[in-house]
């Protein structure tokens, strides 16, 4: 469900890839969760998860889909989704090929439905899980305002509905290759967190379609925190031999994992 | 009527009629690609095709082919190996009569099928483009609330659903293990046509071990042995995913020159071979 | 986490305060004897118990020990060893709020439950007094028919779910084989309570073979072993019931003296001979 | 949910018990049915749908609830109801503590509900199955004022619906100990088909408690015609066998089945 686009973008002096801040940052946004579920094809949000798992001390479980060891799943593929209406699951990840100003996000594709100009895969559990599991963290490695729109061309999932629509879920934050937004569930906005070191507000407002709420009065956007030494130790060591079970190739690549550790 | 039901690939394939509702499963739990291909060559059109929840190479095969008239499904990929080339070119086309779901309302409607209910109710959907094109489903007043809409999706029954199981017996019982979506397709189409790695000696309901992963024969109608039949796909238990064959389909089909030569080399082609 | 699951057959009895919804299964799959012992030993109070979908010995002896208030049953039926005395006792007492229920509305009920859905569709039951005396079922019509009324009944979530499985792991997954209404239970419920025949090395998802029989340990919250802890009941692929003990159970608990003679020797007893 | 009360009473001479007549004549109402279900402590309809099954060729599937070999479900207690509801179960059986003219079935009790003077075990699958399965026999062994009435104090199941009431299913035949009615659907009452060997019309009157129908104009009720001997041997022999199964005790005492046969 996740579209990880990710490259080698090494930031702060090479000291820690892209990977990795956001691997540590999206396990800051897990605290407290009892139960993370992970979709296919997320090796970041997977590693977030497992990392949020060991910061509190098991107490987090972890539920990555398509992983045989990951996952505990025995009543197939409507699981998961049961799970998250009766809330027994607290976070989630989508994406999305465009992302709005109102958490809307569209999976489907480009220009006027059905007959698009360019068609995505679809919206898979998004128009489900999104109203149901509590935070929701879209994530999104292309920020560009391609993907980041005024208003998407299909809604695969609303980021805000009716009082009257039954909806403890929705948008928790967006993390993206420049920054971190939270969502505002009152004024319905993004509220712009933390900048990615070697980017700028201006960048950011640039390469976004929508409006968003930035901070005021208190100096700059900060940036967004670089994982300390024994937390990029714990992801290249313990976290990377986790992933490597569903994302040998990510584990390999990009956390420097070898098959002997 | 343990003997009839054991017949050969494209005999069952022949027995699916052009403009028949058929059920496929994800990628990774059983999709019975032998005999997609079989469909293929017997020139099957105008398939309403559900995918459960999502399709992959085999439902791009059948579109790009020209065997599909309806798609109802989540998601359509090819994943790690990219976008579902077919699948985009007959959207554009606008070649697709198009149901998106989201991957709980196709179970759901499984479910209403598989229960002979008419409909089932399920969260979410509310205020979405895919609830706003699928005028088949409605929006009730759950009647024990106040004020609580909730979408309700009528029951979705497949003329057969297809599928490939790791092992099968002569009595047309399937071992699927823990891959219960297979189970539950099984149970809500009319009847199911099958292929197996193998068809064993015995009664696997009379394995106490293997019972609690079986689809008993009252939902199968026919059944063939194909070892290798869901390659170059994966079957649990069994084998992976054949990563360059996907990327070669990846490459060849995305122009329709390119679709139709992989369809010479690896549909009808490898029946050629066969014969 | 995994240290925290795994206690002793009473702290698991101590955790189901009074007036707690409970579910018990039918007889003849998975039913805690040694935990519901437990329960009356310490005299819990106001239940409401789920028959899933029927009740048996178990029930009965809630019931007659003053155990139960609320009672949502299709049925409770000692079977060849003849109607439930504590039961029947009670009914003509008026002690018991009674819930008379259909199989298939239990199962739907907690169907919903399971899927977190506030009410599932059910055909029957129109015209029958079972749905008369239910005030909590409702007829809708059915919204893809034509003056079609349809029952909806809404979900069943019981506070937790008491089963013995025939085997556990460390980890506090059970094995229950075929027998799907127990892992219906267990999903319906917030909690989960179990025993279990023994408690095996390893993990029993890692078992291929195994996993589809097994409830994970996301729905359990307490394990207790308990080496023929269906007994006098049996349990599939361990032991049977046991019909000498059923038969006398039957024969003492005709009266309240037989019945608290009963208690005395199997349930009282059986604890202070441990102790 | 049948409740067999069935009694060593031999009919015509000693030659045939009135099970084993039973056992022939329910196989009679089952031909054609592709698939028969049998609900838990019921030997008399079991071997009657083996018996069907057997006389079919093996076309009629049975599925005996209770039984691990005579039955093939994989999804929990609830398929036989998912199945019916499908209609992919054509015959099964109900009884009831009081069954009355109407066809209405009561498995809960006697005297005003709920606190009854005499309580049963209660509605099992009636208030869904008698709905949903055409041919639904009604089967008790003690036909007397008390279990025959004119009306019941509780309706588990109604014998007949609204017209707007799905409802492919209800009573298609009531066998008893005295006799085998039919039930007409257009005028909702049960019809006269033949009296047991050795019982008489003013028998079966006295001892129900609703109005039903007699054929008329054509001589006298018939007789229930006796299996033959051929069909006789079959009962006693494979169908004993395989009904000892679910039911030893059954086939031992009342079929003459012996474990070494």
């Amino acid at each position: 469900m996740i579209t990880a686009e990710s490259g080698p973008t090494p930031t702060e002096g090479g000291e820690c890839r892209l990977e990795e801040l956001l691997i540590d940052r999206i396990a800051g946004l897990l605290e407290g969760c009892r139960h993370v579920a992970v979709g296919v094809s997320s090796p970041i949000p997977g590693s977030a998860a497992l990392l949020a798992r060991h910061l509190s001390g098991g107490a987090t479980r972890v539920s990555v889909l398509g992983s045989r060891h990951l996952q505990s799943f025995t009543d197939g593929g409507v699981e998961i989704f049961d799970l998250a209406a009766q809330g027994r699951i607290d976070a989630f990840f989508l994406s999305g090929g465009q992302i709005d100003g109102s958490g809307n996000i569209n999976l489907v594709g480009v220009g006027e439905y059905p007959t698009q100009k360019v068609r995505w895969s679809g919206s898979f559990g998004s128009a489900y899980l999104y109203y149901l599991v509590p935070r929701v963290i879209l994530f999104r490695l292309e920020h560009s305002r391609r993907t980041m729109v005024e208003k998407v061309d299909f809604i695969s999932a609303p980021g805000t509905s009716d009082r009257n629509v039954f909806r403890p879920g929705g948008p928790h934050a967006l993390i993206t290759n420049l920054c971190l937004f939270t969502f505002d569930r009152d004024v319905q906005r993004f509220r712009l967190q933390s900048i990615h070191p070697g980017h700028t507000l201006e960048e950011v407002r640039d390469n976004t379609g929508f409006d968003f709420e930035v901070p005021s009065g208190f100096g700059p956007v900060p940036a967004t925190p670089a994982p300390d030494a024994s937390c990029l130790a714990l992801i290249r060591g313990e976290i990377a031999s986790a992933i490597a079970d569903p994302y040998p190739k990510f584990a390999a690549e990009v956390l420097g994992h070898t098959a002997a550790a | 009527m343990t003997i009839d039901l054991i017949i050969d690939v494209d005999s069952l394939a022949a027995r699916v009629p052009d403009g028949a509702k058929i059920a496929l499963v994800k990628t990774t739990g059983g999709v019975p690609m032998d005999l997609v291909r079989a469909l293929i060559r017997r020139e099957v059109r105008g398939l309403h095709v559900v995918c459960v929840p999502t399709g992959g190479l085999a439902v791009d095969l059948l579109i790009g082919a020209g065997c599909v008239e309806t798609l109802e499904t989540s998601g359509v990929t090819l994943d790690e190996f990219g976008q579902a080339p077919a699948f985009g070119r007959a959207v554009r086309a606008g070649s697709l009569r198009l149901l998106d779901a989201t991957c709980p309302a196709v179970y759901a409607g499984l479910q209403a099928g598989e229960k002979g209910l008419p409909f089932m109710p399920l969260r979410g959907l509310l205020g979405s483009d895919i609830a706003a094109h699928r005028a088949d489903w409605k929006v009730i007043d759950n009647p024990f609330g106040d004020d609580d809409p909730i979408a309700c999706l009528p029951a979705i029954v497949p003329d057969f659903s297809l599928l490939h199981a790791r092992q099968a017996d002569g009595h047309g019982n399937l071992y699927v293990g823990d891959t219960r979506e297979v189970l539950l397709m099984a149970h809500a189409a009319r009847k199911t046509l099958a292929t197996a790695e193998r068809i064993s000696d015995g009664n696997l309901l009379e394995d106490d071990a293997m019972r609690a992963g079986v689809i008993p024969n009252v939902y199968v109608s026919g059944l063939a042995e194909a070892e290798g039949g869901s390659r170059p796909l994966g079957i649990p238990g069994g084998y992976v995913v054949d990563g360059e064959h996907l990327t070669l389909y990846a490459e060849m089909a995305r122009d329709e020159d390119g679709f139709g030569e992989y369809l010479d080399r690896f549909v009808f082609g490898r029946k050629a071979a066969a014969e």
